[in-house]
């Protein structure tokens, strides 16, 4: 299991901040589990669409698509940011 | 030695300035920079906008911005203090303090930290406008005030 | 508008810039610059120094560098306080507060000021040290840093 | 006449802050002030040898060796400043 949050925007569109899931595969990257997330329903089918901007962090740190994702990580999915 | 503080609370300018240097004889540059809720955006009113951040990622993000500011030149101090939470027009956002002994590398340095600060420390702004709340969208221009610090010289 | 003052007495930089700023609800961004008596120059200890300046010239010219910042940077407020007679390790010496919309004018601008200020502005600085008393020397690197600004790019 | 000031470490050579001086000519400039202070004493002739650097103020404005002198003007010499 990996912890899921989401952050801003992204939050609001889906409608939750924090979940578990199932990696997908026992070699999951941040790629393969966004394309699981994808398939799963139609808020997340759509703001992980193709063209969509967000951001992602694997453990706290700044993280790309090819970002490994083991168990017990925490992975969370945000727009980019806008402090400051 | 970077310290963050991420919070609620209101911080006074002087008193931070005053504590980072306070016996701190060696440095003769102080270079600051205070970030304040402004009452428009993109042409709509702004009556005051929401901070929300990631706790726990925002302060290590915020100190290895530090960390790197400090590698990259002699600086005696780092201050960063980012507010969150409801804010209204005029109050104050953020502190970027960096005292060292120079003015050059002072101020090269605050500015460093501000702008991968607006890049890369998990703070997002939904600002309250007449058509309704509003997500800020980043803007291109702090990525490339970002990318100019790649280049090894001063920008 | 600018903002000049040549005094003797300390000054509060958290108050300054909330004076500066209050009500001022366009300002998004206020850079600053402290620069601070250091306890040691050229390998010497320094127990104090003494600021002599050039009354009349010295607002004059603190003025007109504002007044070039203004002209050439969109900018709310520049606000300049310099300290004039003695002076002691750890004391502020010099305030330059830039307020504007955006926080990469406001560096810029803050920077020239502090630039010309060190080339252009009739201060001296006597340092005691244990050889005794000692007029600091300019720095040539303080004429290279007011050179650049002369390309009218970001330097 | 033209009012005098000297500062700092020129003052201190000089022994003098502060004095009247008559033009050398109706048409003078900083150049030909210079010349006549030379001209006057050894302290003057000394901070003003050549390869001394100081600097020159007419009527409160950064001046030059061509700008021109008139009765009446403030004239101030001083080294390089070190302020901020």
């Amino acid at each position: 299991m990996v912890t899921l949050l989401y952050f801003a925007g992204l939050r609001e569109s889906l409608g939750c901040s924090r979940e578990q899931v199932s990696l997908p595969s026992a070699t999951a990257t941040v790629s393969s589990l966004v394309d699981h997330l994808r398939s799963r329903d139609g808020r997340w089918t759509e703001a992980f669409a193709p063209g969509k901007t967000w951001r992602v962090a694997v453990n706290q740190r700044m993280a790309e698509l090819a970002t490994p994702v083991k168990p017990g990580d925490e992975v969370a999915f945000f727009p980019p940011v806008t402090g400051g | 030695m970077p310290v963050v503080r991420v919070q609620a609370e209101d911080f006074d300018v002087g008193r931070e300035l005053e504590a980072l240097t306070r016996g701190r004889h060696e440095v003769g540059a102080v270079a600051s920079f205070v970030g304040l809720v402004r009452d428009a955006n993109h042409g709509s009113r702004v009556s005051g906008m929401t901070l929300e951040h990631y706790p726990g990622m925002t302060e290590r993000a915020l100190e290895e911005i530090c960390a790197q500011a400090h590698a990259r030149w002699q600086l005696a101090e780092t201050l960063v203090i980012h507010r969150v939470g409801p804010l209204v027009p005029g109050d104050r956002i953020v502190l970027v303090v960096v005292a060292g002994a120079h003015r050059g590398e002072a101020f090269e340095a605050c500015e460093f930290i501000m702008d991968f600060l607006k890049t890369r420390a998990p703070f997002w702004k939904k600002e309250d406008t007449p058509e309704g709340g509003r997500w800020v969208d980043a803007r291109s221009t702090d990525d490339t005030a970002a990318e100019r610090w790649k280049n090894p010289q001063k920008p």
